[in-house]
């Protein structure tokens, strides 16, 4: 089995929303190489609740696999939205990469 | 802003319920809010909540209709007399009942979240009906 | 998209006749283009048509009313039966009737250049109907 | 009386219309110490009536004092507009900033 290494970088901006749903499902497909998953969500500027369930299902599968994901999220209306579906807890959220970044480093070292 | 003046505003469209006519909807509606001194949180959360609602009809509202039917989305917003925005979101086919599936049912709760008042009419067709409060 | 579907819908908003509120009507109509399907230019044209009779309003319609009169701006958009859009630019004050000042009178020039039809009714306030063919 | 020196470049972005009328005046005012001025309006997204108004007026001033001007517009809403207003000729219009320096240094070497 091959080693799963480094944290990978998936960068999503703009309107994640339903019209993007196969886009943002294609892309938070196959992270399998990585130790951990760095999710930069810092530049969306609307989010609803297809993305939310696209984002659960990526962090559910990531979990299955041991694999520790991070969301990045600087805007309002998305952090209000995780807020409102009741997910604040769901997801660790970060509000800048570097404490993200720093965070899933501890993980995988730790692992 | 006078509320005498705005008061006759009035914003409704109706398009085809496909997903990529979800975002032009929202933009027009948040235009509309704009233009009437809406601030940006509760500009926001009102498209925000008009969204779930507009998603919805997408993704369910004729998922178990005949192929002949008309299949639009439509939205309308307006302020009422004591200046709350009412928007409704409604379609022409059936409300689905069901049970909540785990990782799913998140549109009607952040819509819960936001509008001051929520009723959902499914007698003909499905609309639902929102209230939002000026502060959010 | 399907005319029958998209006949219903219409834009309707009425604000202060005040500089700011221009951009964000502009911004109203440009979403509800978007969600019927107009191409870029088209879309870009019509809005630029339509933002220059806001700006009349703003510049001139009630340059000569007493200060008690309401001083609203007012948009109003669908298209008809033909799938022309009609779009009515209207406001509470008066023409005001002069020769053309150099190096200005390129509104109406702007907008006699997009429109396919448009005719200045001054009877009760001002009300600037433009009708746009849907390529442009 | 102080020599004129160099090409001063203007910056003007976003939306240009009647809400930003005194702003748009206020960035063209005063160019009196510059030989010559590009007008770098690539970055415009939307232009209205009142701001042609505006630029006329700033070009007309700029005739007045030997100061050549060059606009550069690259939107194809602002380049239409410009057409429709019947003003293509009225302004020395360039889609690239190199070709509209050029010209001007041109300008100011004849001088
Ligand atoms: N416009 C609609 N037409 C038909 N069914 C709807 C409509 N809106 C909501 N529903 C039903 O209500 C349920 C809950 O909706 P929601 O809370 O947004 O969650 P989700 O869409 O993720 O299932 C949907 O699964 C669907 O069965
Ligand atoms: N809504 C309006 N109310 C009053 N007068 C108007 C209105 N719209 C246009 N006008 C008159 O028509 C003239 C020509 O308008 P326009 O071509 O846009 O040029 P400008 O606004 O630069 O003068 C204006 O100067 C004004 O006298």
């Amino acid at each position: 089995m091959k080693k799963k290494e480094g944290i990978k970088i998936i960068r999503l901006g703009g309107e994640l929303e339903i019209g993007r749903k196969d886009e943002i499902r294609d892309s938070l497909a196959s992270s399998d190489d990585a130790a951990a998953v760095l999710l930069d969500l810092g530049e969306v500027t609307y989010a609803d609740s297809i993305a939310l369930t696209e984002l659960l299902r990526f962090c559910a599968d990531s979990a299955r696999n041991q694999r520790p994901v991070a969301l990045v999220i600087k805007t309002p209306q998305f952090a209000r939205l995780v807020q409102y579906a009741g997910l604040a807890t769901a997801f660790k959220i970060f509000g800048e990469s570097s404490p993200a970044l720093e965070y899933l480093t501890e993980c995988t070292r730790e692992s | 802003m006078h509320a005498r003046i705005v008061t006759r505003s009035q914003l409704s469209i109706r398009c085809p319920a496909q997903s990529q006519y979800v975002a032009p909807v929202r933009h027009a509606l948040a235009g509309f809010l704009q233009a009437l001194d809406f601030e940006r949180q509760p500009l926001e959360d009102i498209t925000t909540a008009a969204g779930e609602a507009l998603a919805n009809i997408v993704e369910h509202a004729y998922a178990r209709c005949r192929k002949t039917t008309e299949r639009y989305l439509e939205l309308t917003a307006k302020l009422d007399r004591e200046g709350r925005l009412r928007v409704v979101v409604s379609d022409g086919g059936s409300f689905v009942e069901r049970r909540k599936l785990p990782g799913r049912g998140f549109g009607l709760r952040i819509i819960r979240a936001i509008a001051a008042r929520l009723t959902i009419d499914t007698s003909d067709g499905t609309r639902v009906r929102m209230i939002f409060d000026r502060g959010s």
